[in-house]
């Protein structure tokens, strides 16, 4: 398995996620015609002709055996650049009085963009057959991987938006209490139009002012910065990189933004680089091994790989790659790759 | 007979009686000595006319029964609301939210923090014994006023606006408070409402949430509770939409009781209101009136029968000239009841 | 003669000339062909009374000279401001700040962005050859608009609200708008303008800053002229206000022109305007009188001499009648100069 | 030079300090009432009786030849929490319009109370004649050592707030732009106030709604953010202490707000514990050599001192003291003290 990035003839592929993606995956739609402009936009990333801040780079993690596509990631340069960034930024209003001995701390939701400018971590889905074998963890850590070989390509911030809770139904609470007063449709609806890049409701429909959250059901209240059940292994793995909740909620869901500064992603910080050195007797990585692999990347661009390898590979400033891993990774003997460990370590 | 007078200090007492018979909310009449003291004696510079005409000034009147010298009522005026201070109320607005895109308008009720009443002329301070309330001497009592303002209306701004009670239990609860300012205030609203009247106003600015409350997010009681009056403010309210008054789009900030608001120049007293010499002598019959001898500072006001005519003088019964302190020739000035 | 009825298609190519012949800004009359044709359009349905009488409607008046067909002006009533998005204003309001404390009270002047007009009737798209700007074309031109109201009136709103041309110079700079939305639409004063009258509603709702304005803030310039109306519209202000149209808080977001509002039924022409049945006659002498033929779908006002008496039936000049397409025993309505 | 905790007969020497400090830090008013009343504040706080949050403790930079107090410094366990705290939150509203081509960033001041219950870095002033020496460093870094010793008594994150810009007639443009309009009142008057502890007028005058920086003029909006020149040296030693600008401004000129994780500050995270050994050879102490400098805590409550040793004086878990040294801080053979260097190393 290796991750690359997605090429002009991978339009069926991509549709053949999207499909499969189901409708909580709302920056994947089920329509072709959607997944082309994707396609496109990634590959004038790639290519630089598009500028550096409109720019999303897509990832496609590839089964070297079928050549079937089994997963995508994504990274957005910047986010907010041709629509309009909205969360609600989760502040403190404080009324107090020394003359009746009343203070207050109330928590308040004010309709921020301040987020704008902010490189994010997008879309990401893996194909059911293919979970397990750390088949996921490849495909979204190998983001951290390019983030460290290309920083200046993205800004100081990285965010991360999760979705937010919701019941087994598919009710958000909060959208319950706030949204369906203004946008008088389901919050499923609401979040489809979101995910097909309609933001011009958003400004035309939202509640302008700050929201005190007491006068919200109580059911919002426990929401607000609260991720999907199905959203919390994505976010722990962000939490171990060193991401951060920031304070910003969702305007639909209440679900968490987080944020790190990308120098300070365990991943970047703690990558190294590495002289390859080919030799048959590269160990085999051992996929069960959960602590036991490396992600290496080429340091390309538009020939951008990862993959996972064995950590026994590595030692001080060298690197022993077999003559497939060196194929799929497009290096030769004496190239300099990138390399850290595929998780943190425990004690950390 | 039954006139009103302005407060003194005698009526302290009594005044307080008359607080714990009703159970009314008169959040400017505090239950509270020294701060009905202190009201008083604004009330008495605002009568006596020391000071700058133009600063705020707030005068209280009594209703005295002046066979038995029993007080039975009080009412008052604020030359200006919120007496130089923010005057809080929520104004109910809408928000249109509109979206051309996907073909959804709809307004959303919402309420803004305003001071735009600040200034005004208020009628405050109303509360009478309960065996009057079904009298004229309610009518007597509350307008009055009008006829102090009348006779003075260079000190008032005639735009006139009176708080009414809103919605609350007899256990206190009300909820529109509940929902809305208790959340800010952490107390509960009788507490709430003592503090309003014996309290300096810091505390209001201090404590009342600043951003616009948006009304669909209140529980289904509070909401149906907007400018809503009490019960016991029914009287009040008809007596005020004859008058000429009527609902504003101001709220009370803690209650949710509606501002009612008219113009002095448009009430149905000043536009029935005349002005004459009076001459004491024995009448018979006539119709009601409500009778003042216009004075800024002695003001008394009583309800009489009349039969006005032509000319300039016009004969009252003998008294009521003792009771409005009224000799011949002196003006006294009339409006139908 | 000159005569108001609906515009129609073949006025567009001379709505065009008469919108490079006046500067005037005209926002609902866009100078793009297209949209103009739009809005014909749509004025076409609203006479032709097709659709859902309750929604939003709009009619394109023009003044037109039957005797050489020219047309000379146009002018536009909206039923409902904003035809069902957000008719954005500014609400000059005021905030008190008074510290107990310091002893310190200031009313501050604030701008609040208000949906508050949406949906009262508009009177908009009024423009006038120049030449006619001081003759009686400008009234007839103007109050044609009420007396289609008032044949009219299940269709609009009573409360019916004017914008008034704000300042700006020669040049187009509008100080107003340069220290407020420019701010945010990064756009100079004319093509912001030019937008307004050619693009949807949305970016309305995307571009302006929902924050209130602290006048203060403002430089001198941009204050002066909150609620201060262009020279040019003078006459047409100086007409609304005998209308009995008044200056309101609020204030074109734009370039701070006022808005002037008013109560239809308290117009002097709808306390003036009479109905009778029309007699076609020589009639020699009488007072000048605008006088329309109350037709939903095929409206004609004019400016004509009568000589009113007693009795259901009044007498109108030949010319009239025909202008107006009446017959004997048809109902006009009058109302005088 | 030393630093120790202040004491109940310290009100003299404290209010010699307030009046030398002039009207520029208004914390230090000079008014033996108010004195006397931080005074109390603090033993208080260092006794124990004060409940933690309520706490502030005031440290005295001592001079062991003369006994006279040289400066003060103070750390307060959380802000907000008797009066309202008030700052402006620097955000970003956007305006973006596809229809018309129009993408607007526009920065916005939002009146926030979201800093309530941080702890701060609060007062210092050092007396003109012991400026040098180190004696700066010593009294402003200390109180790492304090947070190292104690984070318990701590929230999780520290801010410290910036003296924002003035022209050098004292007139802040950020005043006279925004301030003045509703103060009616001159920043000096107005600073003087707020720092008497009188907040309640900030709620009774401050404008409520947000402010356009735009709206504001030129000069105002060139000083957001910025501080005082005489207060860049301060800045820069709490930016090399990992503090950051946290978007926190104040609400009167503008000065930024600096804040940072107490775990994550360089002399908290880098200082580490070592046992005493007294030697009459251990090295002096030498105040000109920046770098040769550490940081020394006993590591004491009520008693906690700290004092500046040369760097020689530490080897692997133990550190050299002199009996002079030991007496001062306090301590004997084999006592545990913490120890860092007084300076983050330069190539950091």
């Amino acid at each position: 398995m290796y991750i690359r990035p997605v090429q002009p003839d991978d339009l069926d592929n991509l549709c053949i996620l999207a499909k499969n993606s189901g409708v909580g995956v709302t920056s994947l739609p089920d329509n072709k015609q959607k997944m082309q402009a994707k396609l496109e936009r990634s590959l004038t990333s790639f290519d630089k002709t598009r500028p550096v801040h409109d720019r999303q780079y897509l990832f496609a993690l590839m089964d070297e055996k079928t050549n079937a596509m089994a997963g995508i990631c994504a990274l957005e340069a910047a986010i907010g650049h041709d629509e309009v960034w909205y969360n609600y930024h989760v502040g403190k209003s404080v009324h107090a009085s020394s003359d009746i001995g009343v203070h207050k701390v109330t928590q308040t939701l004010y309709l921020s963009n301040d987020l704008t400018g902010s490189s994010e971590i997008a879309t990401l889905f893996l194909m059911p057959e293919y979970r397990g074998n750390q088949n996921g963890q490849l495909l979204s850590r190998s983001r951290y991987m390019f983030l460290a070989d290309f920083p200046e390509l993205f800004g100081e911030s990285i965010i991360a938006e999760m979705r937010g809770y919701s019941d087994e139904n598919g009710n958000s609470p909060f959208w319950e209490s706030l949204g369906r007063h203004f946008f008088q449709m389901e919050f499923s609806d609401a979040d489809y139009l979101t995910g097909l890049g309609n933001k011009a409701f958003i400004a035309e429909l939202m509640p302008k002012f700050p929201i005190y959250v007491p006068m919200l059901s109580q059911a919002a209240q426990e929401t607000i910065g609260k991720v999907h059940p199905q959203t919390e292994p994505a976010l722990a793995m962000l939490m171990s990189e060193g991401f951060e909740f920031n304070n910003y909620v969702d305007i639909f869901d209440a679900g968490p933004s987080v944020s790190a500064k990308i120098k300070d992603i365990r991943a970047v910080k703690e990558s190294k680089l590495f002289n390859v050195a080919l030799s048959e007797n590269a160990p085999e990585a051992d996929l069960t091994d959960k602590h036991g692999l490396l992600l290496v990347s080429n340091r390309g661009f538009e020939d951008y790989r990862v993959i996972l390898i064995n950590k026994a590979a590595a030692s001080d400033g060298s690197i022993v790659l077999s003559k497939a891993q060196a194929n799929i990774l497009n290096v030769q003997e004496g190239s300099q790759v990138r390399a850290v460990s595929l998780r943190p370590t425990e004690n950390k | 007979m039954l006139v009103v007078r302005p407060s003194t200090f005698v009526d302290l007492p009594s005044i307080e009686r008359l607080l714990n018979e009703t159970d009314a909310r008169v959040t400017t009449l505090p239950k509270d000595r020294d701060k009905l003291s202190e009201k008083i004696s604004r009330s008495d510079d605002a009568f006596g006319g020391s000071g700058d005409p133009d600063k705020p000034a707030s005068f209280l009147f009594a209703l005295e029964d002046t066979e038995t010298n029993e007080l039975h009522g009080t009412c008052g005026i604020d030359t200006h609301a919120g007496s130089g201070y923010p005057f809080f109320n929520y104004r109910l607005d809408e928000v249109v939210h509109a979206s051309h895109h996907l073909d959804i308008s709809s307004r959303v009720p919402i309420l803004f923090l305003s001071h735009e009443l600040t200034g005004k002329t208020l009628l405050q301070s109303f509360t009478i014994t309960p065996s009057l309330k079904d009298t004229d001497a309610f009518e007597l009592l509350s307008r009055a006023r009008l006829l102090y303002i009348a006779a003075q209306q260079e000190r008032f701004n005639s735009e006139v606006i009176v708080e009414i009670q809103g919605i609350f239990n007899e256990k206190g609860d009300c909820a529109f408070w509940d929902a809305v300012g208790r959340k800010f205030f952490d107390l509960d609203f009788l507490t709430a409402d003592y503090y309003c009247s014996v309290k300096s106003k810091t505390f209001m600015s201090e404590l009342i949430p600043q951003h616009p409350v948006y009304v669909p997010l209140l529980p289904d009681e509070a909401r149906a509770n907007i400018a809503k009056n009490h019960e016991a403010a029914n009287r009040t309210c008809q007596l005020l939409y004859r008058e000429g008054f009527s609902q504003s789009k101001f709220i009370d900030p803690f209650d949710g009781g509606p501002v009612l608001t008219g113009n002095l120049h448009q009430s149905y007293t000043m536009r029935t209101l005349k002005s004459k010499k009076a001459k004491p002598s024995n009448v018979i019959g006539g119709l009601k009136y409500l009778i003042s001898n216009q004075s800024a500072s002695d003001f008394r006001c009583t309800i009489g029968t009349l039969v006005d005519g032509i000319g300039e003088t016009i004969r009252i019964p003998l008294e009521i000239a003792e009771a409005l302190n009224v000799q011949e020739g002196d003006s006294i000035s009339y409006s139908p009841l």
